[in-house]
């Protein structure tokens, strides 16, 4: 299959089911979904055969396209994967494909939903196999407005309207985004001097990174960091992420909570990192810092929240601080450690929010208090929230165990005490993601849910494919690790390197 | 001295064709003149296709008073594809509303010539008659329904301000020319380059950026845009802002990068604050606007300000970002006054709660509207975005707080263009028929979301002829 | 048969896993054959532990040198985690005690769970709990224990929850999870500190750095360590202060409560500290820790189950207090000791906690003692099997907990710990009189006319025989005159105490003390007007351990006040300040500052050139300050 | 000398006066209350400024100037007025509100100019004008800046269609 | 009257005079002709400045000349179309008075 562009393919499936969604008439709904599923389908194999067949022995870039594209920006379509954007698109997949499946019952306008759904699922498959900085940019704020118009019409008012959280996530992310593109774009002109002409391709940036000076990288990070950071909901820029995903409709709160975010964090270690390690080694340990604040502070916020959608956003806020805190370690083990846990918050979050999807959907409320003895009546969702519970508290045998283990090991190794106070996150964790467990599915059932159907047919879909990589990657971490680690190992010992030059110029 | 005439071709046809049309209004019977406006649009796209195989054929008339460089050819098609698309999507509009369709179609001849004018002068005096021959133009278009006392309100507003506004800009012209005694651009160059910058010298520059400030709505230039805009016909107002901001470019370029090249040391500063005031008034006001026309108005005041930074660092990097956001901003301002013309055939209203339900009436037009706002946002894929990162590659070194200014209002800039989105997707419609689109709007609203598009996923062909464009000026 | 056994050991645990996923996948919906599979993975997983044990047993070297088959878990650069199998007598031993309690009570379950709605996914569980505990004992590496220490105290969560439509049993499901999640919290913190420090998780290699650990860490720090380690057996071994939740697990099912917390999970904290002497006895302070930790809580357990009146409640206690026995042994060095008496203990707690079942069974949950009476009449089996509990557990011999009780008692007078020796002995004490107060009142004495007890089925009962004579004669491996235990389970080299026999005396008085005293209060007396005499007299005592000390309410007002006041703070900072105050602030102020600049649009052309010329001032003005040589020129300067 | 000094002195006399005239009818302009006054002082400044010009030796201009603006211009302003019937012609030129701040803006812009203009540098005094500019204006109007002329002419042909086309009376059926 | 001379400054301050009043005149007259006058007063105003600079910077050309020319076409023109469109709003709203034209706002 060599020579064949199988990431463009990745990459096109969905976006030519939205075309050919476009030429179905909007009364044939299930066909709608099923050209959906089909091409997130195809994504979903192709990504797991790139997965399974990229060598990890050998590392490095593999299945790289590149065709020149704008000469005088020196952009090219070059899309490449490593150990760290595999795992990536293959959860973008994963969860695109789920996502599908958990808005089985839109009923409401379902073509444009999927052709949005799509459309986003491409994006951000985009920014993960992107080896240019300007494709990355394209990707990186194209699912910006789809979420928007998904959150808009098919979302959901509860403490704040819809439109007010679609707005904000919105707005918010592209404000960060605003900044970050300040950065890149500066670093482009500086690395255009440096190099003598312009490349956007991420090899080339950074070996012009190396030669930066350390004021310069210092503040270029600080930019890039903030963008980022704001899109992986570092505190104290998270405040967009619950409210944003308590507006959305489940497939956009999966895919936003679930790899959306990841960008912010893949982004932190694949650009930021990678290009400017000086910067990056001086903001460590505010990245640490702030890593820890929020695994703490939004641990405790979710702690007092009644809605389950907000339970999750906090939630994974404060996952998301371990993600920082790993990278804030500022070594390898850290960097496994954040790009394994990003994987495994991924399908953990999505999880959470298919399941919750369908309890909304069954009984019309997320509002805990009003739930309560599911688990008699919905067996199988019951299953998948308490899966997904269990992930989100770090269970061993489930897939975030590990990467937390990993996480906790690189930072406790650097920061000691700081550490400390963020590992105790797994007790508030634990507290809330079981608060939250036991009310909705346990206690004396309900008799107004006594007629609720349990999830069947394409709704297990979710509980199914992401169900089996909760478990299978808590089972056989190496599946994951293996492959970040021969990401990782390159990437540090570029960041190794530079710190050793500390800046040319 | 050799005249070779062949250079300004198209600018004869043109004048050719505004007479020509004005002269079939009268034969043509009276319910057949609608043909018109596809005979107008037919001959523009034919004077475009000379431009474009005069591409290659530059050089300069009467010793530098009037150059026909890339430059300037670009500048041209840009006005041309312009007044093509407006014209297309304007047939209707103008048969329903305005009558008298003659006149209408030649005097947008003439302003498009005007500009065509303005693209290649390279005097003072040329540049000025060019600039007054498109400002009447469009003052006559402006109160073009002459029945509607907004549009007699606003043309009466733009005839006085502008008057007043030429009268600045031919102050800081006789200044300049004072100074330096000749009125060509190069020749002031080489004079300045010699002298420096003088006191009188400078309030001469003080008066022409407030002069061509005003032609390209720079805040604090800008009050009378809003409410032109708002009172224009819509398609008037698609041409006012596109044709009329990116021909004053155009002067602004040559006489500011060529002709005050020498003292540019003097304006770089001054200019990044006029941007960045620009963009953040620009922004700010329209995000309490209910009214889309005024919404676009105003969003169109810091578009200028994002153009405007093309010229903080007077370098070719940044007449190439210039060009093409001129370019691409061209689409996506028609692309969106196109649907506002069109909706207000349909419905009579541009209040922009009225929009709701938009995408299921019409999902065309809605994409089209979100497709142009998000480019003139910077949201990528869409041109917009690369253009800004063409604009701000040039001063990210120097004037990084402008930047920052211009990215972070950029993106505060979505919040209105979503609340237009928000109501076409979210409500449902009051009125629920389907809108149908007439074919020549079909294809002007299809051309500028494909160029908007296309321009923001490949933008390498276009970022070439403008870099040529750009690197000819240089040589020139 | 036993070379294979011996070898492929990775089955045990494995076989009840293939049983869960049968019966979650395939059976779920039969009933008898979901948990005829749990029963068969169990049986033949018996079957291979205990060959394998037998292999072990027979074999000396592995008590030096346990036999370990690893493979790399995951790996990158700087971290590599091995899972594997590590046999060795201490696990030899626990993996047959696990499997073959673990059989008689799945056995007894097929009936005691018959009629229950959930009755497969209470064998998947079951299936699952298994394979976990299996696998925590097997492990090789921390981690890997760790990872099943996890997974047991799941299964621990849902099997007490497994009545999930009772809120109570919602609650103390929760309650266990959370209490051993912060004692795992340190666990891990020692298990990261460990890997840090010593770069393997190994126990092996472990085992190895830690003995000449000067070479990778200070005292100070290994102390630290240790006690983290330390934290993670106290919460899952129920110990003072996180014991408050194995009480509170008696909400789940009886053979729930016998199996996980009587018999094997909660002995995983004392197994943990068994696998880590190498390190715990590097640290002198930490054993004193754990010795004293467990003396007390041995006895703080004990003087809280003398008061209380559910049957399963003062076992629950009195498990504790057993399990503070098996840390008190720890601490003082002898995992021999701890070791016999785990072993023992299994046999007779489980016995009386299925007894304990089949009699509720019989009642049908009617769990206070002091409304039954005189059961052993209806139900012999039940009641003699209880009575053959009883007795070991008060430590008379012949039975099991008398040999091994009594090993601790001489390793706390031996190693000079008086103190603990004295805390152990008033234990005992203690333990003989709460068990037969529980006896007499549950099983002697006058029928209850409400009460309509009936014999439970054999599928109960078989096991329950089983049991007993397990507890009967358990004991006897390890006695002082054939010490074959003392031989084969040891840490550092085989301890050979010489009988005691004042111990021995000693001990054996007490616990007839005990029953004794328990026979005069609720038995010999039909009234008990004595009992309630005494507690009249004593009635603040009486008060205190009824209610457990209000150790429960306090740790009730600590998380209602500080975890769930400051979520409460957390959440409406970041409502009201972050996002109120900045994030909708910044956006507020926009939205307002568009208006205001809107109004200056008043639409009427002369303010527009009025501004305009304004500009053109300020653009003078603008210009005379930032061009590098315009403001001299203003002044002057330039021609 | 004194005849060239004579000379010097003729302009500058006919120049103060001249400007003395300008500056008053077009203060007059702007303060008379009667709008039709104030086109014929306008008048009168344009006709002023032509002998002004005639000191800048621009005679060619000068006639356009009275031409143009004193002519056609003065009074397509008065046919306008009349045009815009209005009862009382005596309150037709009145002041808005912001009279002091147009007047302090006006006054501010006057005096940066004038100051600044005062900083002008030029080589002494102008050598003669050529003789006979009507020839020359007219030669390079067609030649050097023909384009600007053509330009010039079209506009002029717009303003006309347009004023014609804005002025008219609008036919009932011309809008719906 | 050897005060009396006259330079390229006397032309310049009279023209930034000229220009000064047209301004005060748009600036603040109400009726919308009188502003289009000051207007012309103001490009009159320029014509000054275009015609002393041509005799004295650029004597023997025209440049000033012809530009002056230049702006008298183009501000009769603006005057014919600005009178137009105030007879046109006038037969509209029958009042020429500018601040009353403000429906466009905001």
């Amino acid at each position: 299959m060599s020579g064949f562009p199988v990431l463009t393919t990745i990459l096109l499936a969905p976006v030519a089911a939205a075309v050919i969604m476009t030429f179905i008439p909007r009364e044939e709904g299930k066909l709608i979904k099923c050209v959906a599923a089909v091409g997130t389908f195809v994504s979903m194999a192709l990504s797991l055969y790139v997965y399974f067949s990229y060598d990890t022995a050998l590392g490095g870039l593999q299945f790289a396209e590149k065709i020149p594209w704008i000469k005088d920006l020196g952009v090219s379509w070059f899309l490449a994967v490593d150990g760290i954007s595999l795992p990536m698109l293959l959860l973008t997949n994963l969860i695109g494909f789920s996502a599908v499946f958990a808005s089985w019952n839109v009923d409401n306008r379902p073509r444009e939903f999927f052709i949005l759904l799509c459309l986003l699922i491409t994006g951000v498959m985009g920014t993960f196999v992107a080896h240019d900085l300007f494709i990355f940019l394209l990707f990186y704020e194209v699912v910006v407005i789809p979420i928007y118009i998904l959150v808009i019409i098919w979302g959901s008012s509860k403490r704040v309207s819809k439109e007010y959280a679609g707005m904000k996530l919105t707005i918010y992310l592209l404000i960060g985004s605003a900044f970050l593109l300040v950065g890149i774009i500066a670093f482009f002109v500086k690395s255009a001097g440096i190099l003598g002409g312009p490349d956007m391709s991420f090899t080339a940036l950074a070996e012009a990174g190396k030669q930066l000076s350390a004021f310069d990288q210092t503040w270029l990070f600080a930019l890039m960091l903030f963008g980022f950071g704001s899109l992986v909901s570092m505190w104290p820029f998270h405040s967009w992420s619950p409210d944003g995903y308590a507006g959305a409709p489940t497939a956009v709160s999966m895919i936003h909570a679930g790899v959306l975010k990841k960008i912010g964090g893949y982004g932190l270690v694949k650009i930021a990192l990678y290009f400017l390690p000086l910067g990056a080694k001086f903001w460590a340990p505010y990245m640490a810092v702030l890593g820890v604040a929020g695994v703490t502070y939004a641990a405790f916020a979710a702690l007092a929240q009644k809605d389950l959608k907000y339970i999750v956003g906090y939630s994974s806020v404060s996952h998301m601080g371990y993600v920082m805190l790993a990278i804030g370690s500022f070594n390898v083990i850290g960097i496994n450690g954040a790009v394994a846990n990003m994987f495994a918050h991924g399908v953990m979050a999505a999880l959470f929010f298919s399941t919750i999807g369908f309890i909304y959907e069954k009984t019309h409320t997320r509002w805990i208090p009003d739930l309560g003895g599911l688990a008699r009546q919905t067996p199988r969702l019951a299953v998948a929230f308490m899966l997904a519970a269990l992930a989100s508290l770090g269970l061993p045998g489930l897939i975030s165990f590990i990467p937390e283990f990993t996480i906790f090991i690189a930072a406790f190794k650097v920061y000691g005490g700081l550490a400390v106070i963020g590992i105790a996150g797994i007790i508030l964790t634990a507290l809330y993601a079981l608060r939250a467990g036991a009310n909705t599915l346990f206690g004396p059932p309900r008799e107004d849910y006594d007629h609720l159907k349990d999830i069947r047919g394409p709704e297990m879909v979710p509980l199914v494919v992401l169900g089996t990589a909760l478990v299978a990657g808590g089972i056989l971490p190496s599946l994951l690790f293996d492959m970040v680690n021969s990401g990782a190992v390159p990437l540090m010992t570029h960041v190794e390197n530079v710190l050793k030059i500390g800046g040319v110029m | 001295m050799q005249v070779d005439l062949s250079l300004i071709v198209p600018e004869m046809a043109m004048a050719v064709l505004g007479l020509t049309v004005l002269i079939l209004g009268l034969i043509v019977p009276k319910e057949s003149r609608h043909g018109l406006g596809w005979f107008t649009a037919l001959a523009l796209l034919g004077v475009m296709g000379l431009v474009l195989a005069g591409w290659n054929n530059t050089g300069s008339l009467y010793g530098d008073l009037y150059v026909v460089d890339q430059f300037s050819q670009f500048f041209k098609i840009t006005f041309l594809a312009a007044a093509f698309l407006v014209v297309l999507g304007s047939m209707r509009f103008v048969d329903k509303h305005l009558g008298g369709q003659s006149e209408y179609y030649s005097t947008l001849l003439f302003a498009t010539l005007g500009m065509m004018v303005m693209a290649s002068a390279n005097d003072f005096m040329t540049m000025y008659l060019g600039l007054e021959l498109m400002t009447i133009a469009f003052i006559i278009l402006v109160c073009f329904r002459r029945t509607e006392s907004k549009s007699l309100e606003s043309g009466m507003k733009y005839v006085l301000l502008a008057g007043m506004s030429s009268a600045v800009l031919l102050y800081g012209l006789s200044l300049v020319y004072g100074i330096t005694g000749t009125v060509v651009i190069n020749e002031v160059g080489q004079a300045l380059a010699l002298r420096g910058p003088l006191p009188i010298l400078m309030l001469g520059v003080v008066m022409l950026v407030a002069g061509l400030g005003f032609k390209i709505s720079a805040v604090p230039f800008h009050m009378w845009s809003p409410d032109i805009y708002e009172g224009a016909p819509t398609p008037v107002t698609a041409f006012l802002a596109v044709g009329s901001k990116a021909a004053s470019f155009a002067i602004l370029i040559r006489i500011f990068v060529v002709g005050m090249f020498g003292i540019s040391l003097n304006w770089e500063l001054l200019l990044a604050i006029l941007a960045a005031v620009t963009i953040i008034v620009g922004n700010l006001v329209a995000i309490p606007q209910t009214n889309i026309k005024r919404m676009l108005a105003y969003s169109s005041i810091a578009q200028a300000g994002y153009i405007l930074v093309g010229l903080v660092t007077a370098s070719q990097e940044g007449v190439k970002g210039v060009l093409f956001y001129a370019f691409l901003y061209v689409f996506a301002t028609v692309g969106a006054f196109t649907v506002a013309s069109y909706f207000y055939n349909v419905t009579g209203s541009d209040e922009i709660r009225d929009y709701a339900g938009l995408a299921q009436r019409s999902p065309l037009m809605a994409a089209v509207m979100v497709v142009a706002m998000l480019s003139m946002a910077g949201i990528p894929p869409l041109a917009g975005f690369v253009g800004k990162f063409y604009l701000f590659m040039t001063i990210v070194e120097d004037y990084l707080w402008l930047a920052f200014i211009g990215l972070v209002m950029s993106m505060v800039s979505v919040y209105y263009y979503l609340r237009v989105a928000l109501v076409m997707y979210r409500d449902e419609p009051l009125d629920g028929t389907p809108i149908a689109v007439s074919a020549p709007v079909t294809v002007t609203l299809l051309v500028a979301m494909a160029v908007t598009l296309f321009l923001g996923i490949y933008p390498g062909p276009v970022s070439e002829v403008v870099n040529t464009a750009a690197h000819s000026f240089f040589m020139h | 048969m036993v070379e294979f056994a011996m070898h492929n050991a990775w089955l045990v645990p494995l076989l009840p896993a293939l049983s869960f996923v049968i019966i979650v996948f395939l059976t779920k919906p039969w009933k008898r054959l979901s948990a005829l599979v749990c029963v068969a993975g169990m049986v033949l997983s018996c079957v291979i532990a205990t060959l394998a044990a037998y292999g072990v047993f027979t074999n000396h070297e592995f008590t030096e040198k346990p036999l370990v088959y690893a493979v790399r878990w995951f790996s990158m650069a700087g971290l590599n985690i091995d899972v594997g199998v590590q046999l060795d007598p201490v696990s030899a031993m626990m993996m047959f005690m696990v499997t073959l309690v673990g059989s008689l009570i799945f056995i007894y379950a097929t009936g005691y769970m018959e009629g229950d709605p959930g009755y497969s996914v209470f064998f998947s569980y079951l299936s699952l709990f298994a394979a976990s505990m299996l696998l925590l004992v097997i492990s090789s590496n921390l981690l890997q224990m760790f990872v099943a220490w996890e997974l047991v105290g799941l299964c621990s969560y849902l099997l007490i929850g497994f009545y999930s439509h009772k809120i109570s049993a919602r609650e103390a499901a929760k309650k266990a999870f959370i209490t051993c999640r912060v004692a795992d919290f340190g666990l891990l913190l020692g298990l990261l500190s460990l890997q840090i420090v010593f770069g393997t998780l190994n126990l092996t290699e472990l085992a190895e750095k830690i003995s000449n650990f000067g070479q990778y860490t200070s005292m100070g720090i290994l102390t630290l360590i240790t006690v983290l380690v330390f934290l993670g057996p106290i919460g899952k071994s129920g110990q003072f202060p996180l014991h408050v939740w194995l009480p509170d697990a008696m909400e789940g099912p009886t053979p729930v409560s016998a199996l996980i917390h009587a018999a094997t999970m909660v002995v995983a904290g004392v197994y943990l500290v068994g696998r880590t002497m190498f390190l715990f006895t590097e640290v002198p302070s930490a054993m004193e820790l754990v010795a004293v930790t467990g003396g007390f809580t041995a006895l703080f357990a004990a003087s809280i189950a003398i008061t209380q009146r559910e049957i399963k409640r003062i076992l629950a206690y009195s498990t504790v207090s057993q399990i503070g026995y098996m840390m008190l042994a720890l601490g003082l060095g002898s995992l021999t000791a701890s070791m016999f008496h785990l072993w023992t203990h299994a046999f007779f707690k489980a016995l009386m906690f299925l007894c304990a079942g089949s009699v509720l069974h019989a009642l049908h949950h009617k769990a206070d003692v002091w409304e039954m009476g005189g059961l052993i009449k209806k139900m012999p089996i039940t009641g003699w099997t209880f009575v053959v509990g009883g007795l070991a557990i008060a430590g008379i011999p012949p039975f099991a907990g008398f040999w091994s009780k009594d090993e601790i008692l001489l390793a706390a007078f031996d190693t000079g710990h008086y103190v603990l020796f004295t805390m152990a002995a008033l234990t005992a004490f203690m333990t003989a009189f709460y068990m037969w107060r529980m006896i007499f009142l549950a099983l002697f004495g006058d029928e209850k006319p409400e009460n309509h007890p009936h014999e439970s089925p054999w599928n109960m009962t078989l096991p329950l025989i089983g049991l007993a004579v397990l507890s009967a004669v358990g004991g006897l491996v390890g006695t002082p005159w054939a010490p074959f235990w003392q031989e084969w389970i040891f840490f550092g080299h085989p301890h050979h105490a010489e009988p005691n026999y004042l111990i021995m005396i000693g001990s054996v008085v007490l616990a007839a003390a005990g029953i004794y005293l328990a026979y005069t209060l609720y038995c010999a007396d039909k009234t008990k007007a004595r009992a309630h005499a005494l507690k009249e007299r004593y009635k603040f005592f009486w008060t205190l351990s009824y209610n457990k000390y209000y150790i429960d309410e306090i740790y009730l007002w600590f998380n209602h006040t500080f975890i769930d006041g400051a979520a409460r703070l957390f959440y409406l900072f970041d409502i009201y300040v972050v996002d109120g105050i900045i994030v909708n602030g910044i956006a507020a102020i926009t939205r307002l500052s568009g208006e205001g600049l809107r109004v200056t649009q008043t639409g009427r052309l002369q303010n527009y050139a009025l501004v305009f010329f304004l500009g053109v001032l300020a653009v003078a003005v603008v210009l005379a300050f930032t061009g590098p040589s315009v403001a001299a020129g203003l002044t002057g300067g330039v021609k | 000398m004194m005849a060239f000094l004579n000379s010097i002195s003729w302009v500058a006399v006919a120049f103060h006066t001249l400007a003395a005239v300008v500056v008053i009818s077009a203060l007059l302009v702007v303060l008379v209350r009667n709008i039709v006054h104030a086109v014929l002082w306008l008048a009168v400044c344009f006709i002023a400024l032509a002998g002004v010009f005639l000191t800048l030796d621009a005679d060619f201009i000068a006639l356009v100037q009275i031409l143009v603006y004193a002519g056609a211009v003065c009074i397509m302003v008065v046919f306008g007025i009349m045009l815009i019937r209005r009862g009382n012609m005596g309150e037709s030129n009145q002041f808005n509100r912001q009279v002091f701040a147009g007047g302090g803006v006006a006054v501010l812009v006057t005096l940066l100019s004038g100051v600044l203009s005062f900083r002008i540098r030029y080589a002494g005094s102008p050598p003669d004008v050529p003789e006979n500019t009507v020839d020359q204006i007219a030669t390079l109007l067609l030649s050097k800046y023909v384009i600007p002329f053509e330009v010039a002419a079209l506009l002029l042909l717009v303003a006309l269609v347009g004023a014609i086309f804005l002025a008219k009376e609008v036919k009932a059926d011309a809008d719906s | 009257m050897l005060t009396l001379s006259v330079s390229l400054h006397h032309y310049l301050i009279l023209a930034a005079v000229l220009f000064g009043i047209g301004l005060f005149g748009v600036l603040t007259k109400r009726n919308a002709v009188a502003v289009l006058i000051c207007v012309e007063l103001m490009l009159n105003a320029i014509n000054i400045n275009l015609l002393a600079f041509n005799k004295y910077i650029t004597p023997g050309d025209f440049i000033g000349q012809i530009f002056a020319i230049f702006v008298i076409t183009v501000a009769a023109a603006e005057v014919g179309v600005g009178l137009a469109i105030i007879i046109a709003i006038y037969r509209n709203k029958l009042s020429v008075n500018l601040d009353e034209f403000d429906w466009l706002k905001w």
